[in-house]
Formats: C-alpha cells, structure tokens, sequence
C-alpha cells in the first residue's frame, strides 16, 4: 500500500526555484532518506506536503486521498506529524503541557507513560525551554508518538544533538519503524541515511537527481 | 462538604499550579493583593476619624465641604474656573468669620466629566471622607451617576452647574440652583423666532449638553413655525468645521444656532466666515467666555446667546471685580456659578442654623438669596427658575441684549 | 464649486494629518511600534511655539523653529525614558507605556498652562481668498506649503544623508546592520528626533489653523494612524498619500452622510484596508498579515 | 458609611476583574492585541438596559448582553485571523470607535449622548439586588462563575491549545490544531464575558452613555493585565484589584484646585512607567510571550 505519493510538485519562492517537479511514493512502513545540499529543497519539500508552505503546482496523496488542498491542521490530523529542524517545541510551556497539546483529550498518565519512553519523566513540569536541544527533540519525538502518527517527517533530527541523545532518538525512530510508521527523513550523515533508510532521494536546486 | 472541597481543590489547585514554579511567589502576591485591600480600609478609616464633622451640629473647628469637578479630561476648563470661583467665595466668608462661626475648608475630588469617575468621586467624598455637604458642578453623566449615591449616604448635593434637565428628578437631597437646559433650548429658540428668522441651522456637539439644548431648541424652534435648515452634529475634540458649514452654506440658512465648548465656537465663527457663510449666529451658555472675543475680534460682534448670569447687578461686578483682584484675569465659564454655590450653602446654612442635611433638605426651601447669579429660591423639586438671559457682544463686551 | 471646495477642505486636514503620520511611519518601520504618544509631542511642539510667540512676542517663525528642536528633544527624551528600557519587552509593554507618557505630557501641559484655549494671535479673521471656484485663507496656504515642504525635507534626509541611509538600513534587517556596524540605538534616536521634530512642526500649524488644547494632539494622531495603514505602513510617501486619502474621504464623505460619523469614516476606511488591502497601497512586504 | 465606599470598590473590582480577565484570554493566552474590548463592555451594557428597560426580566438581558456581545466578538474576530501584533491592534482600535460612533448617533435606539438614566437595579426570580451588600454578593458570585469558567477552559485541551498557538502557529497546525478556530472562539468567549460584565456595570451604575465605553476605558483593562501578567488569570484579578485602588490614596494629597486633577494623572502616569519598566511581564506573569510580537515571517 502506498503511503504518501507527489506527483509534479513545483515551488518558487520570487524567481528562486525551490522544488521543480518533485514526484515520488513512498510503501506503508518504509523509510525514505532525503539528501542534498543547503538550499536544495529538502525541508520546502516536507512543508509542501504538511501545507506549511503551498506548492504552485502538484498533487499530494496520503493513503490514495488527495490532501493539498487541505488547511495544514486537517493534514495533521489525518495523522502526518513531523520534527522540526528548530523551534518546533513550545519553549514556555511544560515539558508534559507540549505532549498533552498534541494528545486532544488523552489522560495524562497517557503521556507520563510516553516521556518514559523518551526519557523525559523527571523534566515533565519543567519549561520545555529548559531542555538541551537534544531532550528538545525527543520531546518532539514523544509528541508524534502520543498522537500515533502514520507518517512522521523528520527534519535533520540529529542536527546539533549529542552522542548520547543521538543513540537515544536513533533508537525511537528505529522503534517507530518496527511499529510499521511510514517516515521521511532528511539527513545528511550516510551512514546514519544506510543504517535506517529503505530509499533514498537526492535532491538539488530543488529537482530529483539520484533515487536509491 | 469536605469531600467537595477536596475534589475542588485537587481540580483547580493542583491543575492551576501544575508545571508552574512560581507557585508560592503567586500565593504571596495574591495575599499581598488582600493586605492592600486592608491597608485601604485602614486607611479610609484612619481618614475618616480625621475628616471633621463627626459631630456637625458641634461649633467650632471647621466644616469641610466636598466640592465635585470636573479637574481632568473634556470639561477641565470649567472645572478649573468654578474650582477657582470657589477657593474666591471660600477665602471671603472664611475674612468674614466663617458659616456659623466655623471655617470652611473646600474637599476638591474630580469627576474628570465621565460618569463612572464621577460615582468613584462621590462615593471618596460622601463615603470615605464622610463629607456630608457636597457641591457638584460638572457634566450630565457624573451628575446622574453621582447624585443617587449621595441621596443614599444622605448627603446634600448642591449642584451648582449641571445641564441635564433629568437631575430635576434626582432625589430629596438634589438641589440645583442654574436653571436646565429644557429652559434654555426654549428661550433662544423665543429670540430666533422673534427675531424674524425662519431657516436656522443647528450645530451641536455630540454630547449629553450638545444634544440636549439643541433637542429642545429644534422642537421649539418648529412649534413656533420656523424652519431648521440642516442639523448636523459634531464631535466635541473637532477641530475642523469646513465641510459642515459648506453643507450649512449651501441650504442657505439665515441663522445659525451652534452648542459647542468655547473652542468649537471659535473655531465654527472663524471658518464660517472665512467660508464666507453669512448668517446670525446663535449660541449657547458656553458662549460667554472672554477667549473667544479676543480671538476672534469684530467677528462674533452681535451673536447671541443665552446665559446663565444676571450681568448688571452689583453682586455681580463686586465678584467679577474679587475674582480680577485675586487671580489677575477674567473669571472663566460658570465662575459665578461656582461663586454663588458657597454662598447659597452659606445661606441655607445659617437660615437652617444647622449643618445637618436632614435639616437643611427641608430648610433650603425657604431661602431666598440674591447673588451673582441673580435671585436663588428653590421650588418643590428643588429647582430654581431663574430665567436665562439673553446676551450678545456689543463692542467687544458681553452685555444684555435687548430686542428691536 | 462644491466639489473643489471639499477637495481644499480634505486637502489642509491630509495636509496636517501628513506630518504627524510620518514619524509615525519612520518610527514604526524602526522598531515596530506603534507611538501613541506622537500626538501628545505634536501637542508640546505647539504650545513652546505659543511659549516663544504668545509669551516672548516674538514672530511665530522664531517659534516654529523652538518647537522642532523642542519636539526633537522630546522625541530623544521619549525614546530615553519610555521606549528604550523596553526595547526586547512584548508590544504591549510597549505600547503601555506610550500611553503613559502620553497621559503624562497631556497633564503636564494642562499643569503649566491650564485648560483655557489658547491660540497664536494671528490676527483679525478674515474671508479667504477665493479661487477657481474654491475658498482658502492664507493661514491654510502656508499650511499646505510647509507641509510640502517638510515631506521633501523628509525625503532629502532619507535618501541623500548618510543617517538617512542607516536609518533604512536598520528599519530594513536591525541585526544586519549592527553586524555592519550601523549603531542601532543611535539611529533609533535620530529617527525619534527627526519623527518627533515633524510631529511637532505639524503640532504648530495646526494650533495655527485652529487653537492650542492640551488634547489637541489625540485625533490627529489616530487619524495619522488610519494614514499609514491606508499608505502601507512603514512607507513615507504611503504615509503621505494615506493623509490626504482620509483628509479627502472624511471630507468628502460627511457631504453624504451625517456628519456625527466624521471619525467614523477614518476608521471604517482603515477596517476596509485591513481587511482587504492590508499592505496598503505603496506597501511592499506582506507584513504582520497571515499567509 | 465607610463601609459603602469599601463596598463600592469591591463591586468595581468584581466588575473590572471580569473584564480584565476576558481581555486576558484575548490578548494574553490567545496572543491578541485587542484595542476594541470597551465596545463589548458597551455592547453588553446597553443591550442588557434596552431589555430591561422594555420590560423583560433581568436574567434575559444579562444573558443577552452575553450572547450580543460574542455576537460581535465573532465579527471582530474575522480580521483577527487574518492580522497580526498591530495591525490588529489598529483595526480592534477602530472597531471599538465605530461602536462608539454608532452608539451616539443612533440616538433613535440608544438616546445617542444624552446616555440613559435611570436603569433599574436587578431582580432575579424575586431577590432584589438593590442594596450594595446584595449587589456586592451578586457581582461576586459572577465574577467567581467567570473565573472557575475561564480557569476550566484554560485547563483544559482548549487552553493548551490557545498557549501553543501563542508560542507558534505553524507547530501548532501541524499537531492538528485549527488555528482559527481555537482563536475565533477566544474572541467570542472573551467578548461574551465583557458583555456580561457590561450589564454587571449598567446595573450598577444606573446611567450609560456612549462616553463610558470608549478608547481609555481599553487603555485601562490592557493596564489591569499587562501588570498582572500577560496569561495569568490571577494576574487579571490582581491588575484589576491594584488599578482599581491606585487612585485612591492618591485622593488624599491635598493640592490646590487647578493642580490636582492633572498632578493626580502624572502621578498616576508615573507610577505605570516606573511598574512596567521595572517588571515587565507584570507581577504574575512568569513567561515570555513570542508569540505576539509581530515577527515579520
């Protein structure tokens, strides 16, 4: 079954070309690595698809349905969540009130039981601005988790992250796999790509030049 | 009960302080917020022990009088000029031995024109401070806002200036000693229609007074069988007429009959005639404010327009005389007014021989005080009817004007 | 004969509503915020002209000078004691406290100089002079032309002196220009200065065209407002074209309708762009607007 | 005696805590420069008094100055989705002038400027609230219903979801959350206990004019939150409490008559610059509020 799948998309951002005519499917399940310099497309590409940006031209299917014509909530809530590259926690909310935000009307020993998990129990009444960018991103992570997404797009979760959280966040996302979660990831560390990627897209100046 | 509580509290304590830090730093706050209550009951205690006229039928000492005004905001003008006509009256009957052997002291709070200061400021004053005798001059809002307060702390509320035709109704303890604008609205729309002008336009300003004399004006002015052109209303901060008196100039009125504060009508003459609009002009008892002839010259020569004051006695140029001797200038709008108000309360004071507002609501009645503002007799709602007169600018001065 | 006459009318309130709406908009295009207290310098502008003219007889041009280094001043000192300690607060603290020094001044003046009208003594009021079928007096002629005037003044220091320059280039990316050595603060006190130095200059002439009040400066300054959203905020010659636009447009707007919505036409208009047209007319970037 | 004035000052706290804390959710949680909230408190009063005063129950009107004034909250809320920090100031500012200008002009309806005097103090199923005591329980016991009501909501899913679209809207988007709504709704809840606490003050007062509910009467509600802390509820509470009696004490210096009024406003003036500058987030904020800046994205 096809999980996500782009056909044509095409973004310009003033005369700059940012995506030009990106189509891909990605299986149920499946892990896709995205690779490609700064400036090449890889995050417009993941906003194209959650809406935080619309693409000027192209169609985006989610499980068959078409969903680029949706306001970016509906596509979330069709259970696309993603990981931001920066600010993508609510630095002035507690580390429990950032997973109760995402988990609409789920107990909370329901997200006690999630930041076990990613080993933020002990800060859950702590300001999430008070967390090291690399807590911050597994916060993020426990966030996809307490929604139950299907698609989970992560954008360079690694980036700035210690060696120890590293392994940590590796370690969810390869728990996120084995819990059948369809997941784009951009990174540009290839080894890490290898470890955990099924396909592989490389892109430049905002065109598909390299599938794996 | 308990149960209850405990529920409550688990809901609402635990949740309102869940992931919060500061909780204790909350809790001291808000208590510190319930200490300030008290340290302001305290003080308005405190305060009221020290306010006088804990004994009011006592000799000696002083009595204190709260006086109302407008100190701030749209009407400060006439607050200033009243408050200053007071502190006038105030100094002569203290020279003179005071009300009743005791010395007058005058409590200033301001009402700062806008109906909600002006029920804060009655209620400092009757309340807290425990002032039983209150002069009110200032706008119709805080007059209808403060007098039922007043009424309730039975407190004297002597209203020296005030428009509003509705305070006639205010309460036992309300009396007013300028006539209302129901009065005023009639008697200027009398001279317009005796005049043989039959189009006037009406420009009022777009508050309580505004609106009101220019009602009854229009209602009058149609029941005599004359016409009113166009009215048109304007806000009272414009500072720019052009365009309504170029509607006013194209429907040709022979008049023009404008309520405003002083500086609308100085503005409102000086682009009229720059318009080169053409028509008697009609005013209100705001008019008569010395600024307006300085600026405006040979321009407002010959307007008309109602006032309050009996200009010609020698009450009133004894006050106007005080007043230039004291303050080195003319006496501002409702100054005699404000003179008048002591004096009457001085009055009823002694005629009563008491400063007990139950006994003065009933003795006020009986008196009859010729001052500034001509002949002060009350009748059964406490009302005077002191007729308006009828001024215009003659050479510059403001004298009585006189038909034909 | 109607019709030009409005177009005058609109025309000498564009014209006053111009120099307070152009601070406005170099002070907004510098530090995003909105400056409620630019009124209430127009307001002191006007009354240390009425100081230097009333009090020291002196020729009102002597005091239309004192009141733009005055309004410069305070502009410098308003910057200093409201704006600055602030600087990386919320906007509203911000605004709070323009407000402040706005309540402030009005009372200060009110203190000083009492609440009795004032004017400059310009002599005995005469009928305008009329042409091509409209009247204007001579009053509302200097008016229009020293309003001109500053706006070309206005342009002059923006493109052609190196202020200027720096000037645009912190209103454009601050960071960026710190990073080339632009001394932001500095230029946020020049843009004061010379802002509030207008404010004060239009504060003159229109106690000229009407009287000194110590409210005088609030509806105009509310109306310049209006202006800038009107002309695309953080643009001058917007903020220009947005005076006139609702000079003209009250103008000529109370002509059909009751003229009790004389402000309310200002506002109605300003509702319309933001809902509509929310860059403006000359503005460039999608600002502060939803994407 | 005293007891009247301390009274009277309690029931404007309870009023203005209303209003303060509706405004809160508006501007604090929702990140929403409202400039406009007088016009609901207007809105509401003067809807409550015209039924009143045609003869229908208390209750009806107080509960009609509610669902009026949201009515409104929902238009105003329209270019609330779609302005940010200022501009949306600015346009609340203007929505708020034109009630005013419509309130005076309209004078068929609202007497225009003349105001209406004479409002009956409330009856509700028998009980007569004409005394201050009773007038104080009644104010009291509404202000507590809108503090446990805004204090459920903001504990619940709703309130998280408004304090994320606080910090960021497009994270929020992407868990799901609809913006607009969640901000429609806080315009309309906020707007709804404004009018509420419109006919609160209307009753109470006795007379209204359009010269009540006007730009300052904003200026002081945002006063009352900014000092108690931008998204604290409590805050609101406290910011009411200290802006209701900061004047007070101030009646007590004794000044001529031409300098007290305005030295009274400095002094006033003052004390808020020295507060606001000294602490920023008001006395019971503890967070830092990106989210309404208007950043430039």
């Amino acid at each position: 079954m096809i999980a996500i799948e782009l056909k044509g998309i095409s973004k310009k951002f003033g005369g700059v070309t940012a995506l030009d005519n990106v189509s891909f499917k990605l299986e149920k399940g499946k892990t896709l690595g995205l690779v490609g310099g700064n400036g090449s497309g890889k995050t417009t590409l993941l906003n194209s698809i959650t809406k935080m940006v619309a693409p000027d031209r192209g169609e985006v299917y989610f499980k068959g349905k078409r969903i680029d014509k949706l306001p970016a909530y509906r596509i979330a809530r069709l259970g696309i969540g993603r990981i931001f590259q920066t600010g993508g926690v609510f630095k002035n909310m507690t580390v429990l009130e950032n997973l109760l935000v995402a988990s609409d009307g789920k107990r909370e020993n329901e997200a006690e039981r999630i930041l076990k998990e990613v080993a933020l129990l002990e800060k859950k009444g702590k300001k999430a601005a008070t967390l090291s960018g690399g807590q911050q991103r597994l916060l993020e992570f426990g966030r996809v988790m307490v929604r139950n997404d299907e698609l989970i797009l992560l954008d360079e979760p690694f980036a700035g992250v210690s060696a120890e959280n590293s392994r940590k966040i590796e370690s969810v996302i390869k728990k996120l796999q084995e819990e059948g979660k369809t997941i784009i990831l951009i990174e540009h560390d290839s080894a890490r790509i290898k470890r955990l990627c099924n396909q592989i897209i490389e892109l430049e100046k905002g065109s598909i030049i390299r599938r794996e | 009960m308990k149960k209850v509580l405990l529920i409550l509290k688990n809901k609402y304590f635990y949740r309102l302080t869940r992931g919060d830090e500061k909780v204790n730093r909350r809790i001291i706050l808000i208590s510190a917020a319930v200490i300030a209550v008290g340290l302001v009951v305290f003080f308005g205690l405190n305060q009221m022990g020290l306010a006088g006229l804990s004994a009011p039928e006592g000799a000696g000492g002083t009595v204190k009088i709260g006086i109302m005004l407008p100190l701030t905001g749209d009407a400060a003008l006439y607050g200033e000029s009243i408050g200053t006509s007071l502190e006038l009256a105030k100094e002569e009957i203290n020279a003179e031995g005071g009300i009743l052997g005791r010395e007058v002291e005058l409590v200033l709070e301001d009402s700062a024109c806008n109906a909600n200061e002006g029920v804060k400021a009655i209620n400092s004053l009757v309340n807290l401070k425990g002032l039983k005798l209150i002069i009110a001059a200032e706008c119709s809002g805080p007059s209808l806002t403060a007098a039922p307060v007043a009424e309730d702390a039975k407190a004297l509320y002597l209203v020296a200036v005030a428009s509003n035709p509705d305070i006639k109704y205010a309460g036992d303890y309300v009396f007013r000693i300028a006539p209302s604008d129901a009065q005023q609205g009639k008697d200027i729309a009398q001279i317009v229609y005796d005049g043989g002008f039959r189009n006037t336009a009406v420009l009022f300003m777009d508050n309580a007074y505004g609106e009101g004399i220019a009602g009854v004006f229009m209602e009058e002015i149609g029941r005599l069988g004359g016409k009113v052109a166009i009215k048109q209303r304007f806000n009272q901060d414009d500072s720019d007429f052009r365009t309504q008196l170029l509607k006013t100039k194209e429907t040709g009125p022979d008049s023009l009959f404008v309520v405003g504060y002083p500086q609308a009508y100085q503005l409102i003459i000086k682009q009229m005639y720059e318009l080169g609009l053409n028509a008697q002009i009609f005013a209100g008892d705001t008019f008569k404010e010395a600024s307006i002839v300085e600026a405006l010259g040979d321009k407002v020569e010959g307007a008309i327009f109602s006032a309050y004051a009996e200009s010609n006695s020698e009450e009133f140029r004894r006050f106007k005389e005080a007043y230039r001797k004291k303050y080195g200038k003319e006496y501002g709008p409702y100054g005699d007014y404000g003179y008048d108000s002591l004096y009457v309360l001085k009055a009823g004071i002694e005629y009563a021989k008491s400063f007990d507002p139950e006994v003065l609501k009933e003795k006020l009645y009986g008196v009859e005080y010729r001052g500034v503002t001509g002949l002060t007799k009350f009748d059964s709602y406490g009302e005077v009817d002191k007729p308006f007169g009828i001024m215009t600018v003659k050479d510059g001065m403001f004298v009585p004007y006189e038909a034909g | 004969m109607v019709l030009e006459q409005l177009a005058v009318n609109g025309i000498i309130a564009g014209s006053e509503y111009a120099l307070l709406a152009i601070g406005l908009t170099l002070i907004y295009g510098i530090l995003r915020l909105i400056h409620f207290a630019h009124g209430e310098v127009a307001m002191v502008g006007a009354y240390s002209a009425f100081v230097v003219s009333v009090v020291f007889g002196l020729p009102l041009i002597a005091g239309f000078f004192v009141a733009i280094a005055a309004g410069a001043l305070l502009g410098i000192a308003v910057n200093r004691i409201a704006f600055r300690p602030v600087r990386k607060q919320h906007i509203l603290i911000g605004l709070i406290t323009a407000i402040a020094v706005s309540i402030l001044l009005q009372n200060a003046i009110a203190l000083f100089f009492g609440n009795d009208i004032k004017t400059y003594n310009l002599g005995a009021v005469e009928k305008g002079i009329e042409v091509f079928g409209f009247i204007i007096t001579k009053t509302q002629i200097v008016i229009v032309f020293t309003a001109v005037a500053l706006m070309l003044l206005t342009w002059a220091f923006i493109k052609k002196t190196k202020i200027g320059q720096q000037v645009r280039a912190v209103a454009d990316n601050r960071e960026l220009a710190e990073s080339i050595g632009i001394d932001s603060e500095k230029v946020i006190a020049c843009t004061f200065a010379f802002g509030s130095a207008l404010a004060a200059a239009g504060g003159v002439l229109i106690a000229a065209e009407t009287n000194l009040a110590p409210m005088m400066g609030l509806m105009p300054n509310i109306k310049a407002f209006a202006a800038i959203i009107v002309g695309g905020i953080g643009s001058i010659p917007g903020a220009i074209f947005g005076s006139y636009f609702i000079g003209l447009a009250e103008n000529i707007g109370i002509w059909f309708l009751p003229s009790g919505y004389k402000d309310a036409i200002a506002f109605f208009i300003l509702v319309i762009f933001l809902l509509f047209m929310p860059t403006g007319i000359f503005g460039k970037k999608k600002e502060g607007i939803e994407q | 005696m005293i007891e009247a004035y301390i009274l009277h000052l309690l029931i404007f706290i309870c009023i203005y805590a209303i209003l303060s804390m509706s405004l809160n959710l508006i501007t604090g949680y929702a990140g929403m420069l409202n400039l406009g909230h007088a016009a609901f408190f207007g809105i509401g009063a003067y809807a409550s008094v015209l039924i009143v005063m045609a003869g229908f129950p208390f209750w009806l009107g107080f509960i009609a100055a509610g669902a009026i004034a949201a009515f409104f909250g929902l238009l105003l809320s329209v270019p609330a989705l779609r302005l940010r920090g200022d501009f949306l100031a600015i346009a609340t500012l203007a929505f708020g002038e034109i009630i005013r200008s419509i309130l005076v002009n309209w004078t068929e309806f609202t007497r225009g400027p003349l105001g209406i005097p004479g409002i009956p103090k409330p009856e509700i199923f028998g009980i007569a609230f004409d005394s201050l005591w009773m007038y104080f329980i009644l104010a009291f016991i509404i202000a507590a219903v809108a503090y446990f009501v805004l204090r459920h909501l903001l504990n619940s899913n709703f309130g998280i979801a408004l304090k994320a679209i606080r910090e960021n809207e497009s994270v929020a988007a992407s868990l799901g959350k609809n913006v607009n709504l969640l901000k429609m709704q806080a315009f309309v809840v906020g707007a709804f206990f404004a009018g509420l606490a419109g006919s609160l003050f209307a009753h109470y007062i006795t007379f209204i004019d359009p010269g009540t509910f006007v730009l300052g009467e904003t200026i002081l509600m945002l006063l009352m939150v900014a000092l108690g802390g931008m998204g604290s509820l409590e805050g609101s509470i406290l910011g009411a409490i200290i802006l209701i009696l900061l004047p007070e004490p101030l009646r007590f210096i004794g000044l001529p008559s031409a300098v007290v009024g305005p030295l009274r406003q400095i002094i006033y003036a003052a004390i808020l610059i020295v507060l606001v500058i000294k602490k920023p987030r008001g006395l019971l904020g503890t967070q830092w509020f990106g989210g309404i800046v208007s950043d430039s994205n």
